[in-house]
């Protein structure tokens, strides 16, 4: 078992994949978007409700592998609470982090996803979740 | 000896010489269980490829010179060999694609386009690939056919009953998988045939799984199509196959249009070759041509039914040996009725995460819906683990498998 | 020096070196003037293919594992390379094909039959390959569209003006070739642009013989779709490309269905991959890739501008050398406007058996129509003998034929 | 220059091709047939005149190398006045010598064609005019 694989499967990511958080459906939402990877099947739905230019809360369901999961978990609690731009700044640092780029200014569980970056084959895995996010921020009505 | 020691020493060298395979010599610890996705590929086919390019290289068929005649020659031959392996006795019915993928275009587009009509219908079955089933799905949607799926019975087998319903006599084509790729189900060719000519169909057999695994004996199959690909029988990249019955051939119109293919261009028509040409417009790819021929060559020198013994051995070990590894569900048929493919779910790990771990032992295995979408739907799983053997698998690479997956089982903090 | 002396010594000898070309070397009397039909092969073209295939080789994009991922990231390393060797900056606007053929039927099929309709109009010239020709030709058909043809004004160059009258509003495809393989025509094309861009047809130029020879600067051209082969180029057969604009890719259907270019397969309906894979079904074939990669890296060692000037100096030196040899015409416009290819006909002596005089002296040139039967209608011949150069030839091969051409005289018995 | 060359382009094969016999149209034709060589272009027309089972006349047009027009001459000779049994005889010697199965009862010009099975690329050139005798005998009204 490499350390790398050790770094990638963090306990943090087992436990978010077996206890995903804020895996509901959202009956409210301002927005929502389906993300797809067309490779390996995988597939989230993520809801967004925004109160003013904050992301009152925001919750995902869907099938796909730990590191697809945890990081749409880890992604819900990032971004609860944040501002429209908080949260866009939060996404560019994850997306700078599990593309190589450095891990500067993560915070909290989300750094457990920085594993990620040795395994480009899973970067499309980690960032799931984050672009279905986005994409929903894009649908909401305000 | 106890029954593993049994099933393992039946399988425990490979049965060609390993040092055939750089890839697989040169990388001790790697255990390639992908060859249902890709096999690789033994020095001969390399060689003869590069003899090719470094000693008669020139384009075929229009050129004068010795050179060109050679490379003819070359591209001809190679053309007779691999018909000789696939028991196909009209050598220009074999017309050489790009694979499997493009052949079945060719048909459902050439053959499709001028014989299926609104109201027609076109059967696939639930097992295939999508290439042996999106480009019928579109083919019916463009022209107004029905598109029906045979389903399947349980165990992973086709519902020969739900066949025979779905073909009705206004039934035009019926394309079916001779070995699922997903599940490594055989399927019962001679019964699908009988089903299939209740009606006056167009009978497509998918042999990508089936010829590089077993004696494909396509005559003999009595379809009035076949198609597979070189990747998938030791053969490179860019080169396969599609063999029609002749009269069919003949009356289809053309599928590419350009050198090669043309008797006349007039300013306003022109008028075809003869078969083979008719069909392979454009420079050949002789080379990968050439290369096929290697691996077919290759292949009968090892001889199929030892092929088909030395999967069907490691199948019976991996079978006996998965019972250890806890939350192991193996999808399909039982062994005697799958080719060299064990696909499998364990519970509580996505098959993704298991690649994953497998890969970092140096086990090469498929994660996914393995292109079968439809099929998954039906298993109600969103995608598999799939291991899936060749000629230069052996017990070693089993025993790495399992001992990866438990490895997958700690990993993921499963007790 | 007189002045034959200095032209042979503009071109004395090959711009590469021979030990490169296998083939080449070690067929010391072998004078290959067949380029402009297929090129040899660079060992390192050869070499990165083996290299792939030995320690690489899986079938990219599905696979989890490590080796899938080189496999992966070998293949699209290669579009990277070869795009840049283009100049295409939208890398995924390259989508690769077996070749020029396969590539202009995928345009005249997926984007024609969205896109031409009955009454419409098709513009192609005169002096196209059939590749670039008889698909029109047929999709014209097919739809009841007019099939217009550009003709030539004296000289073997495109009759611009007679373009221009071609070009009426109604026209929606304009396809040209950058360079006649028939001829050498290096045809204008910026010029032809503007014309085509009064319309608004799909442009199309079949570059087949212009990235091969001179720097082809694709984004330039400011045409909508880009054709090339790789075994035109040094690159393996079974290889090469389509480059067309994003926004036509994007509203263009798919040409071929089945794996890697699907996103979702349901029972009814399919949705597709984003590009380039939404174009490219099946296993690619990743090996024919990474040799067209290197293919175009050893070009672009040479420098292409240097390709240029040395096909320019054979040409020069081949056309003062041809006028030993009583009875010959070269047809098409001055060499200034010709890439390396001379095409001629001998009085009395039918290019046929030129070429096979040529060849017992080791002189491979090609005779025939050179897949241009509506050029050679125009031209009143049926066909002619063309020497065409590249990289590896010098001037002994120019010397080679013109000693043949007169022993052929001899031997046919003319005075 | 090659001896196999030397043989195939004997003076028989360059003088027939220079003035190839029965080189017409023929008006009262009982039939006539096209042969065509896509690869390279060539073509010729042939027409046959019969006279119940016999070849009254043969003559032929078209273009092609020197090989395809001397054969086709020397075709016209070599079944001029022939009984249709004894004209399929002579198109089997001919095809068995330029597919160098021997060139047994070959005689008169016909000998000089010998050399054309060293050139398995030419042999469809030799051929050409000979199977289009066969159609136009074919098609011919009895
Ligand atoms: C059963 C089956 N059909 C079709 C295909 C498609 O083959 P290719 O990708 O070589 O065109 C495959 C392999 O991927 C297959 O396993
Ligand atoms: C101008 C031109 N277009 C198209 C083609 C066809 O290319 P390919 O046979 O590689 O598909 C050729 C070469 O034969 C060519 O020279």
């Amino acid at each position: 078992m490499s350390a790398e694989l050790e770094e990638l499967y963090q306990s943090i990511i087992l436990d978010h994949n077996r206890r995903p958080q804020n895996f509901r459906v959202m009956e409210d939402a301002s927005g929502h978007a389906d993300g797809l990877n067309p490779l390996c099947g995988d597939q989230v739905t993520v809801w967004i409700k925004l109160d003013g230019d904050r992301v009152a809360d925001v919750s995902f369901q869907g099938q796909g592998c730990a590191i697809s999961k945890a990081s749409a978990s880890l992604m819900t609690q990032a971004v609860k609470g944040k501002t429209l731009a908080e949260t866009q700044a939060i996404f560019d640092r994850f997306h700078a982090m599990v593309t190589g780029q450095g891990a500067e200014g993560i915070t909290g569980g989300m750094k457990a996803l920085s594993g990620v970056s040795k395994f480009p084959l899973r970067v499309k895995c980690a960032s799931l979740g984050w672009h279905a996010m986005k994409a929903a921020l894009d649908n909401a009505a305000p | 000896m106890n029954p593993l020691a049994i099933l393992r020493k039946d399988c425990e060298r490979p049965i060609v010489n390993i040092d055939d395979f750089s890839l697989l010599d040169e990388r001790d610890h790697l255990h390639y269980l992908d060859s249902a996705a890709t096999t690789q590929k033994p020095r001969a086919v390399l060689q003869a490829m590069q003899s090719y390019y470094e000693q008669h290289n020139a384009n075929p068929h229009r050129g004068a010179y010795e050179l060109s005649a050679q490379s003819t020659e070359a591209y001809e031959r190679s053309r007779k060999r691999i018909a000789r392996f696939l028991g196909v006795a009209d050598v220009d019915t074999l017309i050489f694609t790009r694979g499997t993928t493009e052949s079945l275009n060719v048909l459902a587009t050439a053959w499709g386009r001028a014989n299926v009509k609104a109201g027609d219908r076109i059967v696939v079955t639930r097992m295939e690939h999508h290439a042996n089933f999106v480009p019928w799905q579109q083919l019916a949607l463009a022209v107004g056919a029905e598109f029906v799926i045979a389903e399947l019975a349980p165990g992973g087998v086709l519902d020969l009953d739900h066949l025979a319903q779905c073909c009705t006599p206004n039934t035009k084509v019926v394309a079916f998988g001779q070995v699922s790729n997903a599940l490594g189900t055989i399927n019962p060719v001679s019964e699908i045939v009988r089903i299939a000519r209740t009606t006056g169909a167009l009978v497509v057999c998918d042999g990508a799984q089936g010829v590089p695994h077993f004696d494909a004996a396509v005559d003999a199959l009595g379809v009035d199509a076949y198609v597979f690909s070189g990747h998938k029988m030791l053969g490179p990249m860019g080169i396969g196959g599609l063999v029609v019955r002749r009269e069919i051939l003949e009356a289809m119109p053309p599928y590419q249009f350009g050198g090669d293919m043309i008797a006349l261009v007039g300013d306003e028509r022109s008028t075809w070759n003869v078969l083979p040409h008719k069909f392979e417009a454009g420079t050949p790819n002789v080379a990968g041509a050439v290369g096929l021929a290697a691996a077919a060559q290759y292949l009968d020198g090892i001889g199929m039914s030892r092929v088909r013994a030395h999967e069907a051995a490691l199948l019976a070990y991996t079978t006996a040996r998965l019972t250890e590894v806890p939350g192991v569900t193996v999808l399909g048929p039982p062994p005697e009725r799958r080719s060299g493919v064990v696909s499998f779910v364990l519970d509580e790990v996505h098959p993704h995460d298991i690649a994953q771990v497998l890969d970092s032992a140096g086990v090469c295995v498929r994660s996914g819906h393995h292109c079968a979408q439809p099929l998954m739907r039906a298993l109600k799983v969103s995608a598999t683990t799939r291991a899936s053997f060749y000629v230069y698998n052996d017990a070693d690479d089993v025993d790495a498998l399992i001992v990866a997956l438990l490895t997958t089982r700690d990993r993921m903090g499963l007790a």
